[in-house]
């Protein structure tokens, strides 16, 4: 039992280090402590910079273009890329229908569709919730009806995060009635530019368009663009649960971007003294930097048990709900450092707030999201008493 | 002991309600964002018509003479629709700063009871936190006028004020209690340089940049600091009352949401840990109304007990009201983050609650300390 | 609206507090700081001076021995008890079995048993509970034959408070199996010398005996023992929820004196400042301070309802749930406020420990009952959810 | 980067999972209570046979030199089943005070080992809290012997201890951090008085009054501090292992109960209120074995970076395990309370757990402070 690293792993966390000392721009890091997510030109052009390097996809096989590494190099690099001030990648592509396509796609989708993911060419969408179903996906409605060779989509997703910039669109669709709700779903791949598909914003109260209603009128959509077989689609996302730890494991990391964007924030002085050294705003942030810490070493031992190759449980559950709770704290923490300016949300008529204002509240408000989405963190609750529990 | 509004306080309630369900309700909020400026200006001069405005002037200067229960009956109904109307800085705290000092302020107070001037105060300072006490910005008597210079870091609803009342140092240095005198400024003047922002909530405040700004000494010179402390503390209250309806009706939309919200076949309020939460809500909203009956009936209790009374209920308020606000979002699932929904409002505006005039913490501090 | 007492009530809460200067001994304070009853010759000297100056049964209507007092001057009552360091009046007679012998008890039951209550000569204990049956009272198995002019009685108790010091029992058993569980229930008296009843302790973490199991083997209960009809004892309970929130209302007052426990506890020097002092030990303490102050004012709102005979909905459920949660929480801060030597639970070999240090440990160890016993505080939640919420 | 405990290690968990089993489960524990100093006593000479009373001594001093992840493996077994000897004072406090500071030490630490002498070691003073800085009683040379003179209030398992090792000042003045000392004193010294108290946990802690007690300096006068809180730092997480098995084992019995127990017709596991509450304590026994992972992990890194991570895991294991303990209590109901059930035990247990060395409060402050 030890935490050290090896000599090998020393050499590549430098390796990795001088990588984001030069990719990295000054200007993201409040929005990244923020937890909000930067621009899609400017992630495109992180995801870009890291595939040039070979690191576009670091939690892929080597034989699909990704790095291959274990669970180690994986944590190494998430934690560089956090002290680095760097941004989670866009999961969507990349932890998302990028793994499904490679265990269950075609050749042909595997050549088209993959590298695509890596180099950023392509943006990808998800398109699995409906108005009302929220957590309860089976219940979904969106029909894919075989026409030909093409498939006709007819329906309406919600919730679909970044569409509005997205290339191309995963969606499950109902292409039989069966009796039991899970069964008759399948997964296609669908170009956003295919006509009949309509994007709607959603406004959200962080005042940040990250998501979007889609409307899907008569979209044809290639049978060749079928995952797997027709029906199965509601399966698929199994190969997803064992990932989703890594997901997890990687915003548990971020945390402590959070975490010093609250500490930057209580530099300011309240009756001249710095506001994190007064009593009672340091035993929060202790509180907070010690369940951040119990946090990291639960990721650790994640990702030595993916290391081992051994079940971790529903220890992924457990980090994104506790990744979840921590970060909304430590960002009630820095409005709190912000003080009476914490109400400064936009300057009017060309004034300007002190950069982090409007960025903490827009992250305070958007943190409210994380424990709702991906499971809420009462469905995660559902889980792990079933689970693991047995209850 | 009593706790009832009497028929007058009650008909005023029912009449905000009234007023909040016809302009601001749920329904309607989003197409009144759209043009907000325009449409506080309209509900400003129907709050006047309606004579709401004058409700806490002294008689003497053109009010009402209202008392801390009348504007807590008000403030319920500009809580419950979560009307976004500057009323706790004009016609509370402003009144409570000007009242009893003299000519020019009657007018001022004259004008505001009837919805011509909007006035606006700024206490705090870069540094001082939210420390009353905290007053650097200097006022200099030069040729018999006072002339003023120095920064405001936020003005609550400076957005659109015609005049702002201004804490200054007189006398002694900062964080000094006394040396603190209040003036009044025109939003006009010379000197003056005023950024306004933008709140969450649909509330604007300002930062006022001041050089050597000509100005009016309010009250009694190097004095002022518990006539501000007063004043602020009846501005808390107020908007304490504001957060406990807000809450109440949060949890009004939530429960009916946990009745009419289906998933897996079954409606969500027949489960069991949606309904325990929703019970803690509710015991949050009991908790919050009882700290707001206690600090609007200590109102005008000696100061230390009305500062420990207005400062708890700040603190557990606060407490409650964010509980209460993030709990409905929760439970309401996506669609609470959503702006379509009125509950993500209801959040915006307690966290902004919260933040207006110290967190809770800084209370709870306080409320430690006086002595 | 307002908080003032008229004149009368102020001369009142005069004419009280000198009362309970004069009988309150100082040799009680810590325990009852510590929410820990007092011996029972302690608690019935209490009674008996209370009953001496007519105020034995402060809830009671006149007619039957009380002071016929509206709750302004309970309220008033209960306040200088606490303040004064008196202890709550023990409750099994005066507020469980008093009430229903009042309202549907016999004249000769009423004439017999009311004033052993009020004057102390009578201790009664609660024969409800059983074995497994815990919140699900309805389900309980001791069962009442009747044989001629007597009821015999077979079964267990449990939980059953101060069994072992009292002179009666009333005790709820089957006389008949009903399709409803809650029918065919009968409320008898019975004198705890009749022979057949073996009480035995329950030792419970404390280390205070104040709870019994109690055998009832063929004990023979006069008919005229049994209160109001056969059959319809479960109903009889009814009247006790009206009466239950001034229960929960005096103990919610008296959190004061748990309170004042923690504060005085907290004078202790640490490192030469006294504890109480120190930034975070303050603003703990402001916090319990606070929330006591909304409990206060809850009770305070109980009781103008209830001088207005208004119904006051669930709020007598939220005094107990958050009264037990701010004396655990206060016992909590007491318990830090002894530092190391809060360990220190009993002197061996005739050595003292600080009069509140091992009373302090118990009181925390007793604590957490008060969140189990009298429906638990899950049991209570549903209640509220139900009445009150309608889910 | 690997959290696997070796054969040796895992043999030596499971040989005292057994003989926690064997002695001390929950059906026999109440009569072990009964006359508790005889069944210590036993289970003490026994660990001495099995040779875990020298697990943390060096070997050079008779030992066998145990890592911190050695002991932390046996301290799960003592947790689990609550096996309340004074291990971790004379088996990991003591021997890390004294060992190497010579022969006197030595052959104490071979007594230890060896099971013949039992030792707990005293530094906390009356006004000085947790602090072990705080220390006033006084140590003076007189024709070449050290004669100590004062009050340590409170010695951890010092109810039967054959040896005491105390701070003592030898230079400077109280709260300085150099001028402390260790000194040894036996048990029967003249002019030493000790006061016994029982816990609720079956420990036995003492007070010490000495009045010029003959003593023996141990390690480096003046400079012992550093010593005595690495010394603690090692007791701390020895206690942190004890406390998360024994947050494992309260939720296993736990979880049993809700299995079995009926109310209502069903069994109360279908509950989803309760099931939820299972959920939180299962997770903060997850965030506790971390936090005990992270501090014996870091016991031998550099002193900031030690403190640190002990005063985390004390501060997380401190809050958990009593949520933990408390809830198991909550989700007995009345039974959960009594002595009969092991549960009420393990709340007791970590009631002093908490306490021992400072509570999670005193810890996170000095996890802020730690520079």
């Amino acid at each position: 039992m030890n935490l050290e690293f090896t000599n090998e792993e020393l050499a590549f966390q430098e390796e990795v280090r001088s990588f984001f000392a030069e990719v990295v721009p000054k200007e993201w890091l409040t929005r990244v402590r923020a937890g909000l997510r930067l621009e899609p030109k400017e992630l495109i052009a992180y995801q870009k910079a890291l595939a040039e390097r070979g690191w576009g996809a670091p939690n892929w096989p080597k034989e699909f273009g990704g790095t291959g590494w274990g669970p180690t190099q994986i944590y190494i690099f998430e934690s560089e890329a956090t002290r680095a001030g760097a941004p989670i990648q866009f999961h969507q592509g990349l932890e998302l229908i990028g793994p499904i396509i490679f265990t269950y796609g075609s050749d042909e989708q595997k050549k088209r569709f993959l590298p695509g993911i890596i180099n950023a060419d392509d943006w990808w969408c998800q398109g699995y919730s409906e108005p009302g179903a929220g957590s309860d996906l089976a219940s979904l409605k969106t029909t894919a009806a075989k026409d030909g060779d093409e498939y006709v989509l007819n329906g309406q997703k919600m919730w679909t995060s970044y569409a509005h910039v997205a290339s191309h669109m995963f969606v499950l669709a109902r292409t039989s009635n069966e009796e039991k709700r899970q069964q008759g779903i399948s997964l296609l791949l669908v170009d956003m530019k295919t006509p009949g598909i309509q994007v709607k914003p959603i406004d959200t109260m962080d005042e940040k368009h990250h998501t979007n209603e889609v409307f899907l009128d008569d979209v044809r959509v290639p049978v060749n663009n079928l995952v797997g077989e027709e029906g199965r689609g509601w399966g698929y996302g199994k190969v997803l649960l064992d990932r989703e730890r890594m997901v997890s494991a990687a915003n548990a990391i971020h945390i402590q971007q959070v975490i010093d964007g609250a500490r930057a924030a209580a530099e300011r002085l309240i009756a001249g003294v710095p506001l994190y050294k007064t009593p009672t705003f340091s035993s929060k942030f202790a509180q907070l930097e010690i369940e951040a810490t119990a946090l990291k070493t639960m990721v650790l031992r994640l990702m030595a048990d993916a290391a081992a190759g051994v079940d971790s449980g529903p220890r992924g559950s457990m980090v994104k709900l506790r990744w979840s709770e921590l970060y909304q704290s430590a960002m009630g923490l820095w409005l709190e450092a912000l003080g009476p300016e914490a109400a400064h949300f936009r300057g009017l008529e060309n004034t300007q707030a002190p950069s982090d204002m409007p960025y903490a509240m827009q992250g305070a408000l958007y943190s409210r999201v994380t424990s709702i989405y991906g499971g809420s963190s009462e469905i995660q609750r559902n889980i792990i008493a079933r689970r693991a529990l047995g209850l | 002991m009593n706790f009832d509004y009497s028929g007058e306080q009650q008909m005023l309630l029912d009449s905000v309600l009234r007023y909040g369900l016809d302009n601001w309700s749920a329904d309607k909020r989003l197409a009144c964002l759209k043009d907000l400026p325009s449409n506080v200006t309209k509900s400003w001069a129907e709050m006047a018509d309606l004579g709401w405005l004058m409700l806490s002037i002294p008689e003497e200067e053109g009010g009402l003479g209202g008392t801390p229960v009348d504007v807590m009956a008000l403030m319920e109904g500009i809580g419950r629709h979560l009307i976004p109307v500057p009323y706790v800085t004009s016609c509370v705290l402003v009144p409570a700063l000007l009242s009893g000092t003299g000519e020019t302020a009657t007018e001022i107070l004259e004008g505001i009871g009837l919805g011509n001037i909007r006035a606006a105060a700024g206490f705090l300072e870069s540094e001082g936190g939210f420390d009353l006490n905290y007053v650097g910005l200097s006022a200099e008597l030069s040729d018999n006028r006072w002339l003023l210079s120095g920064e405001k870091v936020h003005v609550e609803d400076g957005g659109d004020a015609d005049w702002y009342v201004v804490s200054a140092r007189t006398a002694g240095s900062i964080m000094d209690s006394d040396g603190i005198s209040l003036f009044l400024i025109s939003a006009n003047s010379p000197g003056l340089k005023v950024e306004n922002f933008r709140a969450v909530d649909g509330h604007t405040h300002s930062r006022l940049r001041l050089d050597n700004v000509n100005a009016t000494l309010v009250g009694e010179k190097d004095q002022a600091l518990m006539r501000i402390e007063s004043a602020v503390d009846r501005a808390i209250t107020a908007h304490v009352a504001e957060a406990v309806a807000s809450m109440e009706m949060a949890n009004a939309v939530t429960l009916d949401y946990l009745g009419t919200r289906r998933q897996f076949g079954v409606s969500i309020g027949s489960f069991q840990v949606l309904q325990h939460r929703a019970v803690d809500m509710a015991i949050a909203a009991e908790e919050a109304r009882s700290m707001m009956l206690h600090a609007t009936l200590n109102l005008n209790a000696d100061p230390v007990t009305r500062k420990r009374a207005v400062s708890a209920a700040k603190t557990r308020v606060g407490q409650t009201g964010l509980y209460v606000a993030k709990q409905a979002v929760q439970l309401h699932g996506g669609v609470g983050t959503c702006d379509e929904l009125i509950i993500s409002h209801h959040l915006k505006r307690q966290m902004m609650l919260d933040t207006a005039y110290g967190q809770a913490d800084y209370h709870r501090t306080r409320f430690a300390n006086v002595s």
